[in-house]
């Protein structure tokens, strides 16, 4: 099989669901069945294409595999841009997963948005976002990652915004374009620094001119930050992690596809897309910032009764969780993370669907449009309605609470084992372990705490209890296909030991060194890792084993009260409930005062700004008045043309007094002016 | 040249007296009614006149009557622009109602006298000559002014008129008696060699005597601080006399003016060397430049406060008087080419604007801007053709007036950046002068509603419309034969030393 | 191919006139069928000049040269070149659609119509006259029609806006009146653009004027003159009281032409002929640029009035150009020879003229569509209408997307290049400025949001659906804006032979540019 | 005593009387002597200059001249003045001022 064809099947993988989109924003209404064959139907072909090309690539078996093929797109001599494409195994990875999630999501949303008011809108939008996805993993420049990055912002404010009767949805839908905006003036800048000073977009050039020592230093570092702004916009890092909890105000599939599976995971590739060119300081930010973020989003988690929000949560630290490898060099391991979220978290997600779906339809029976179908605490005992469900969360539950035999279990050990041998190598930074090992006992805990306050113990709401029912296959089966996708068997193929990341994953992706001098090679961090693989595993081990203990005991046996452990830790759960109240600061100290100061510069532009200018002709005007003191001095608060009219109105005014009428004194004027001339000039 | 001689030169001055007798003549035989009729025998005269210029008027430059005339081109051109505006204003005479109930006989006889008058004034190269032609025009204008017996405006713009004028003549008198004193004549080229040897303490007494006589010249221009009769007089005069005042005496003040600076204080008119005009201790192109900004800018601002147009468009001409006396400064060729090129064109918009006030007024309207309002949309082309001499006056392309300023500013520019000052004075005054004038087409335009029926003036206003209407666009797309033929007349009499 | 063209170009809307003319004034329909003809064929004619326009040339093609005033040195020259051509279509288009967006125009038809014509040559006129005093006579040619077209076709504060349009204009263009005249009588008394561009940088070099360089002296009065078109910062009041008092038609103009004759002014005049005080002010373009931007998003985001955010967007935009143009001397010695962001720079800014061309029409013909339905535009006073009006709403997302700078529409690339262009001069200033990015999508966004997302204002329940004539005025936009966005490739190609002409010009004088 | 200066100074002091005659007299008959004095002034000093400057007769011619200008002067002034009167029953400079802005 050609290269060529790899670059002529993913560019199909590329234009098939935009080709959809078209088709369903124009005549989508007047097809039958509102057109979501279209888009399913595309989405399929994208997916038979993506394991066609994930084949060959497994049959190739070539690890340093990758293809290039760009063209002109615009050109004015010197300054040119190419645009092109890079296929190689991390691609056609991310490929297989985005449009296996995709479609996924095409067939639960059958029936979950069925009769919605936007049906072919909706699926328009679906494609639109496939469509900017897939550009974004098969972007080899950075001018186009950028453009489909934002794009994918779009589609993302598009779909979170579906409902956007709702004035929380719309909200939600602001926030996130504006709050990933911000990255992406990061983004931009950084993509600046690098063109500046390597007059190129292209990552193999870019690479290239930075080995060559033609960029590097503290620029270099900023350049990476700025990229990695960018990443911490789209993976909802912290500082920039406001929009993803709220982005659940868009309906749960999407939420599934996008916000926790390939969109925010988008940040993550970009940095391991780039991972050669960050500098030590770079990373090292990176690294603080990923693990920061999951332990913070985690310890918001275990207080959440939103479903959904549960789940963002998570998904914000599980994010760090990625961003952190990332930063301590195990960017493979990340990567790897990348790919088993996204199945487990998007089944997670499936799962939530259909508990909600359930919830919604049973609640409408009963005409209560008051009760949140989405809150946990109306929920309890669904075990036995929706077995499916329960099963195939059971099984993303273990997975992402790091269980042996699932696929969590891999890739999360293998980020854990990272942070600590970059610790043991340098000490001082002992709290990035911290952050990943205590994140992870946490997980284990908010995830159970989910999983058995929805399926568990008494129902909450007996009186609908009834009327909850499994979902339609349409919507089981995207359940079932992600959950068994979160067994480990299916990464450490051919080989079946469930305690090594031994497979195919780890011979077919394998890490580049970073181009940076001085950077540690990519062996050298194999070797790291090695070493402290198994202390890391046993680690992982007792604090998963803990988490899960605590919560089974807490919320399942009910042997230790969570409400009096809530009281007696009052502030930290208040704080942790609220969220650390980010909304509010954020409201309160950047966008009220900018709103004013905006208003303020407004007030300036319209009515001061003019007034300051007349004043200046105020002064003409006094000019005038000087010499017959007949001036009064208001009303000069036009704006500026007036102002000029007033002004020199009024002096015409004045001077008009001369024109008396009195013959003697137009005499006596004229009598002056010749004497003045005479003394004009007589000196 | 000896008179005699001289005469056969001066057919148009003699057909003109002519024209004067017979117009009196046939005026005592028409019955009140029919009075006006004399308007066509003057017209006749003036047309000879004219070709009589035209068949005489040659490359050649001579003095006639013993040096007390110049016969050049650059008299011939302005005599030319005299009959051109008088004609006008004969025309539009005819359509204003305020002279009925008048026997307008003399009123046209009178003109011509003034013409006459006038075409002295363009040739005259002696002091008495000057003061003499300046009594003429001036004493025929005070009975023009006050035309209307029983119109008490009119008789005391006449009052003012009189006294100021009788005043300024005398201070010029004054001082032309110094200048006599100090230079032994009257003659203009025996004064500018006299001034080449004046004693020290003779200077002043000459500065004094030169500013004396400009006095005089400012009043007929009515220039700051010389102007304060113009507005009084133009708005209690007859519109069309105002109409006539402010244009052809002005044009005939500025021949006076360019001809004594250039022949006086100049090279004798050569248009050589502008810089020699600084012989005397006169820093006269610092004056002129001061006078120039007073005058455009006052009679700017004072023309934002009037609340009647005919009243506006007054102040307006002082303004316009300040344009051109930007180019005197420069003593150049360029100079005096630009005001000749401007005044031509001045003629069209001016005597236009001052016809539509006529117009309107007689169509029961006023001279107010009230009286204005809507007027767009009652007749549109009247407020069309109207906008064009706003344009024109206001100096936007493609108006004839835009071409009048640009010569202006491009010969003050040409000096060099010690006048770029004047130049960015004078633009800003265009840019204050479009408020005044647009507010005229706002008020007919932007005010008032579409009405259903539209006024369309008679065949005989349209076309008088329109030969006012059609030079402001023509020669603001295409003036070149307008400008060789001035180039042509930009030719004074020189006295070769 | 034929020679006069050009002349073509600029005077067919003059035979349009006089047919109008002669239509009784009762017959608006015929009025405005012959006004859609005239811009028609003028739309026509400008794109027969693309197809045989060379691309190869930075030059002048097309010229054509008839005396005119000889005793002046005034000629009647025109010529077009990668500069002025996109400009040119862009006019073409515009007025053709504008025909269309002024359907519905029934109060003194055939006045508006003539007026809209005689802005027509007045527009085109100035973009392809290369006489000074022929580009002066258009530039003012423009003024009255504009002045009488808000006057009295305008909204309520409409004289207001036409009086204050008409002098604040005025006073930029007089004093361009006298750098003219200073450019004629120092460099060799001619009025012929292809002459001063050669005779004007080395004649005035070192002439000093009351102790300040000849050269700046110009290049200022020039500016202000342009900069009081674009409008640059200090100069902007004119801009949102004139484009909200216009008729939708005439803001689509004002937005989409005549703001940028300023910049197109800078680079042909100031920047072709003066390149030295483009060293001494590229600076303070850059400064201008960056308040611009920010002063404008801030405004915008402050409006109530959504004509009038759409204006304040405009200023907003202006500023993005500005800073392009001031990455021209990167190319110069001093900054390293930096060709390469020279071109994108001053690219960016020439494509961004064209781009903001596009999109502001779109958006004022949007904006003009709402009004006609509910006789307001304030943001507050909407909400909802995406549920009644979704093609509608599908749009106007469509324009604000493309006005808040998103990929895949052409404003996202030219900015992009404005800014990588000024990124190696001014990195602060470019860096401070990338702030825009985030204030455009908030104003936009939030405008959109206030308008049409919610739950449906009960006012407006049953809003008509936007109609077969206005979608034909938008699509066309749109599609181009589209295009351009997703393969800019044809477009620069069209300007960059012109654009490193200009590039040229400014890095040789870099060598000399100690005297300042 | 009898030289130049005595004759020129005479007439400056004219001048001076006559301006002053014409700035503050209030009746425009009075206005109009003043201006008569003015112009005689002028005359007076030709008439010096032409006497002491041992210059030509054009002194004299000038001055014959004014004289004439200064009688038709007069009488147009009269018969305007005439005319005010018999419109406003004075002659009074100031109460004519119906055009006072």
């Amino acid at each position: 099989m050609t290269g060529n064809m790899f670059i002529n099947y993913s560019l199909l993988i590329l234009f098939l669901p935009v080709a959809a989109f078209t088709i369903q924003i124009f005549i989508g209404k007047r097809l039958p069945r509102q057109g979501d064959w279209v888009s399913i139907g595309a989405v399929i072909i994208t997916l038979v294409l993506a394991i066609a090309m994930f084949a060959s690539m497994l049959f190739g078996h070539d690890p340093n595999f990758s293809q290039e093929a760009s063209f002109t797109w615009l050109d004015m001599g010197v300054f040119k841009i190419e645009l092109g494409f890079l296929v190689d195994n991390i691609t056609i990875t991310m490929l297989l997963v985005v449009a296996l999630i995709s479609t996924m999501t095409h067939i639960f949303s059958l029936k979950y948005m069925e009769g919605d008011i936007r049906y072919s809108r909706y699926y328009a939008y679906l494609g639109l976002f496939t469509f900017s996805m897939n550009g974004i993993v098969l972007a080899n420049n950075l001018i186009s990652m950028y453009m489909f990055w934002e794009l994918v912002g779009v589609s993302s404010y598009l779909l979170i915004g579906h409902w956007y009767e709702k004035d929380s949805a719309s909200d939600a839908a602001k926030k996130a374009f504006l709050t990933n905006r911000v990255g992406d003036i990061g983004f931009f800048i950084g993509i600046l620094l690098i063109f500046s000073s390597l007059g190129t977009f292209v990552f193999s050039e870019i690479y290239d001119g930075i080995a060559a020592g033609q960029l590097g230093g503290t620029v270099l570092t900023f350049a990476g930050i700025g990229l990695f702004l960018g990443a911490m916009g789209k993976s909802s890092q912290f500082p920039l992690h406001i929009w993803l909890p709220d982005a659940m105000e868009g309906p749960t599939p999407v939420s599934a596809l996008m916000h926790a599976a390939t969109m925010v995971a988008a940040g993550v590739y970009l940095v391991v897309r780039l991972f050669p060119l960050f500098t030590p300081d770079a990373l090292l930010v990176i690294a603080y910032v990923g693990g920061f973020t999951a332990l913070f989003a985690a310890t918001i988690a275990v207080t959440q009764n939103d479903i959904k929000k549960v789940l963002a949560y998570s998904t914000v630290s599980q994010l760090g969780y990625m961003i952190l490898s990332v930063g301590t060099g195990a960017y493979i391991a990340g990567f790897f993370h990348l790919v088993t979220h996204a199945m487990f978290k998007a089944c997670l997600f499936y799962g939530s669907g259909s508990v909600i779906h359930s919830m919604h339809h049973a609640l409408d029976k009963k005409h209560d449009h008051k009760t949140d179908p989405q809150d946990m605490r109306n929920m309890g005992g669904f075990k036995k309605k929706m077995p499916i469900t329960y099963w195939a969360m059971l099984i993303c539950t273990l997975a992402i609470s790091g269980v042996p035999l699932f696929s969590g279990f891999l890739s999360k050990d293998a980020i854990l084992a990272g942070t600590l041998s970059f610790a043991s190598q340098n000490p001082g930074h002992f709290l990035l372990p911290v952050f990943g090992f205590g994140a992870a006992a946490i997980t284990a805990f908010y995830m159970f705490r989910l999983m058995i306050m929805t399926f568990h113990g008494k129902p909450q709401m007996p009186e609908i209890y009834d009327d909850i029912h499994e979902s339609p296959k349409e919507m089981t089966f995207p359940l079932v296909v992600l959950s068994s996708l979160s067994i480990f068997i299916f990464y450490t193929l051919p080989y079946f030991n469930p305690f090594s990341d031994e497979g195919w994953f780890s011979e077919m992706i394998v890490a580049s060194d970073s181009v940076v001098p001085g950077n540690e090679t990519a062996h050298y961090i194999a070797e790291g890792i090695h070493h402290v693989h198994y202390y890391a595993m046993a680690l992982s081990l007792i604090v998963a084993a803990l988490g899960i203990f605590l919560s089974w005991t807490m919320y399942f046996k009910k042997k230790i009260s969570a409400d009096g452990w809530a009281k007696k830790l009052k502030p930290i759960y208040n704080l942790s409930f609220n969220k650390y109240f980010f909304d509010e600061n954020y409201n309160q100290y950047l966008y009220q005062p900018f709103l004013k100061l905006s208003n303020l510069v407004a007030y300036i532009d319209w009515d001061l700004y003019d007034k300051y200018f007349i004043n200046g002709f105020g002064r003409v005007t006094k000019l005038f008045s000087f010499f017959t003191g007949r001036l009064d001095y208001d009303g000069l608060d036009q704006t500026i043309i007036d102002g000029i009219g007033r002004s020199t109105r009024r002096a015409g005014g004045v001077l008009k007094y001369l024109q008396t009428g009195r013959l003697q004194s137009y005499l006596l004027f004229a009598l002056l002016g010749v004497i003045l001339l005479v003394l004009f000039q007589s000196f | 040249m000896n008179n005699l001689q001289s005469l056969s030169y001066y057919w148009p001055e003699i057909i003109l007296t002519v024209t004067v007798l017979v117009a009196i003549l046939v005026d005592l035989f028409y019955s009140d009614k029919n009075s006006g009729k004399t308007a066509l025998w003057v017209l006749g005269g003036l047309i000879l006149t004219q070709i009589a210029i035209y068949v005489q008027d040659s490359e050649m430059t001579r003095t006639l009557f013993m040096g007390n005339l110049a016969f050049d081109p650059f008299a011939s051109f302005f005599k030319t622009l005299t009959i051109l505006s008088t004609v006008l204003v004969i025309i539009i005479s005819q359509k204003t109602n305020e002279l009925d109930g008048h026997r307008t006989g003399e009123y046209y006889s009178l003109m011509a006298i003034m013409v006459f008058g006038m075409f002295l004034m363009a040739s005259a190269i002696d002091l008495i000559m000057i003061y003499l032609a300046i009594e003429i025009v001036s004493i025929v204008s005070f009975i023009l002014a006050g035309y209307l017996k029983g119109d008490l405006r009119s008789n005391e713009a006449a009052l003012k008129y009189v006294i100021y004028g009788a005043f300024s003549s005398g201070i010029m008198l004054f001082g032309m008696s110094i200048v006599f004193g100090l230079a032994g004549s009257t003659k203009y080229f025996v004064i500018q060699e006299a001034m080449w040897n004046l004693q020290g303490s003779a200077h002043f007494a000459f500065t004094l005597a030169s500013i004396f006589i400009l006095a005089g010249f400012g009043y007929k221009i009515s220039a700051v601080p010389f102007h304060f009769w113009t507005p009084d007089v133009y708005e209690g005069a007859p519109t069309p006399i105002t109409a006539y005042l402010s244009v052809a005496p002005k044009a005939v003040g500025f021949a006076v003016i360019i001809r004594f600076f250039n022949t006086v204080f100049g090279d004798g008119g050569a248009f050589i060397d502008p810089s020699i005009s600084t012989f005397t201790n006169i820093p006269w192109p610092q004056i002129l430049a001061v006078l120039s900004v007073i005058t455009m800018t006052l009679g700017n601002l004072v023309a934002l406060q009037q609340n009647s147009i005919k009243r506006m468009l007054a102040y307006s001409s002082i303004a316009h008087a300040g344009y051109m006396l930007m180019a005197l400064p420069t003593l150049s060729s360029q100079g005096a080419y630009a005001i000749m090129l401007y005044l031509f064109m001045y003629i069209f918009m001016n005597l236009g604007a001052f016809f539509v006030v006529i117009y309107v007024k007689s169509q029961g309207g006023g001279e107010s801007f009230d009286d204005f309002r809507g007027l767009g949309w009652k007749m549109p082309i009247v407020g069309i053709v109207m906008t064009v001499f706003m344009l024109s006056l206001t100096g936007i392309p493609p108006t004839a007036g835009f071409i009048g300023k640009f010569y202006i500013f491009a010969s003050v520019i040409k000096v060099g950046p010690q006048l770029y000052w004047l130049a960015i004075v004078g633009a800003i005054n265009s840019v204050i002068s479009l408020y005044y004038y647009f507010r005229v087409v706002k008020v007919m335009f932007l005010e008032g509603e579409p009405s259903e029926t539209i006024v369309v003036p008679s065949a005989s206003v349209l076309a008088i419309l329109f030969t006012f209407a059609i030079p402001t666009i023509l020669f603001g797309i295409y003036w070149v034969p307008i400008a060789n033929w001035v180039s042509q007349s930009l030719k004074l009499f020189i006295k070769v030393m | 191919m034929e020679t006069n063209i050009l002349s073509w170009i600029i005077w067919i809307p003059l035979l349009g006139m006089a047919a109008i003319a002669f239509v009784p004034r009762g017959k608006t329909k015929a009025i405005k069928i012959i006004t859609a003809v005239a811009t028609g064929v003028q739309f026509l004619a400008t794109l027969g000049l693309l197809s045989q326009f060379d691309l190869s040339t930075g030059g002048f093609q097309f010229m054509e040269r008839a005396t005119w005033i000889p005793s002046f040195n005034i000629t009647y020259i025109l010529g077009v070149d990668g500069l002025s051509l996109p400009m040119v279509i862009l006019t073409g288009l515009l007025f053709f659609l504008s025909t269309f967006v002024s359907w519905n125009i029934n109060r003194a038809v055939k006045g508006y119509f003539s007026l809209f014509l005689l802005l027509d040559i007045g527009i085109m006129g100035v973009f392809l006259s290369l006489d000074f005093f022929l580009f002066y006579v258009f530039w003012e040619v423009m003024l009255l029609p504009m002045f009488f077209l808000i006057g009295m076709w305008g909204g309520p504060q409409r004289e207001y806006a036409a009086i204050k349009f008409f002098l604040y204009t005025l006073v930029g263009s007089v004093l361009m009146l006298i750098a003219i005249l200073a450019l004629y009588f120092t460099c060799g008394r001619t009025f012929d653009m292809l002459l001063l561009m050669e005779t004007a940088p080395t004649a005035l070099n070192g002439v000093m004027w009351w102790g300040m360089s000849a050269i700046k002296v110009i290049w200022v009065l020039l500016f202000i003159g342009f900069a009081i078109k674009v409008p640059v910062f200090p100069f902007h009041t004119w801009l949102p009281l004139a484009h909200v008092e216009a008729p939708t038609a005439i803001s689509v103009i004002l937005a989409g032409i005549l703001l940028k004759l300023g910049i197109y002014g800078m680079l042909r005049i100031n920047y072709s002929m003066l390149p030295g005080a483009v060293w001494w002010f590229a600076g303070a373009l850059a400064v201008l640029g960056l308040i611009n931007v920010i002063w404008g998003a801030m405004c915008a985001l402050a409006q109530k009035d959504l004509k009038k955010l759409v204006a304040y967007s405009s200023v907003n935009h202006m500023g993005y150009i500005l800073i392009g143009m001031s990455a021209v001397i990167a190319a110069g010695a001093a900054n390293g020879n930096n060709v390469l962001a020279a071109q994108a720079g001053l690219g960016g800014a020439v494509f961004l003229m064209f781009n903001h061309g596009t999109i502001s029409a779109m958006l004022f013909i949007l904006v003009g569509v709402i009004y006609e339905r509910a006789h307001h535009r304030d943001i507050e006073g909407f909400g909802g209408l995406a549920t009644r009006m979704p093609i509608y709403s599908g749009i106007v997302a469509l324009a604000f997307f493309a006005g808040l700078g998103l990929p895949g529409f052409s404003g996202f690339i030219s900015e992009a290049m404005c800014f990588i262009g000024a990124f190696p001069v001014f990195k602060g200033i470019v860096i401070a400025s990338t702030i825009g990015i985030l204030l455009n999508a908030t104003y936009f966004l939030w405008a959109f949001q206030r308008i049409f997302l919610g739950t449906l204002n009960e006012k407006y329940k049953d809003l008509p659906e936007i109609n077969r004539m206005e979608l034909f005025t938008v699509i066309p936009l749109a599609v181009i804006t589209l295009f351009l966005g997703i393969y800019p490739k044809p477009f620069l190609d069209l300007i960059s032979s012109t654009m490193n002409v200009i590039i040229d010009t400014v890095a040789n004088v870099s060598s000399f540019a100690g005297v300042f | 005593m009898d030289n130049l200066n005595t004759y020129l100074s005479i007439a400056a002091i004219l001048f001076s009387l006559g301006m002053f005659g014409v700035i503050t007299r209030r009746n425009a008959i009075a206005v109009l002597m003043g201006i008569e004095l003015i112009l005689n002034s002028a005359n007076l000093n030709f008439l010096a200059f032409a006497k002491f400057g041992g210059m030509n007769m054009s002194g004299h011619i000038f001055a014959l001249f004014v004289i004439i200008m200064a009688a038709a002067e007069a009488a147009v002034a009269l018969a305007i003045i005439i005319n005010i009167y018999n419109n406003y029953k004075t002659i009074n400079v100031d109460d004519v001022r119906e055009l006072r802005q």
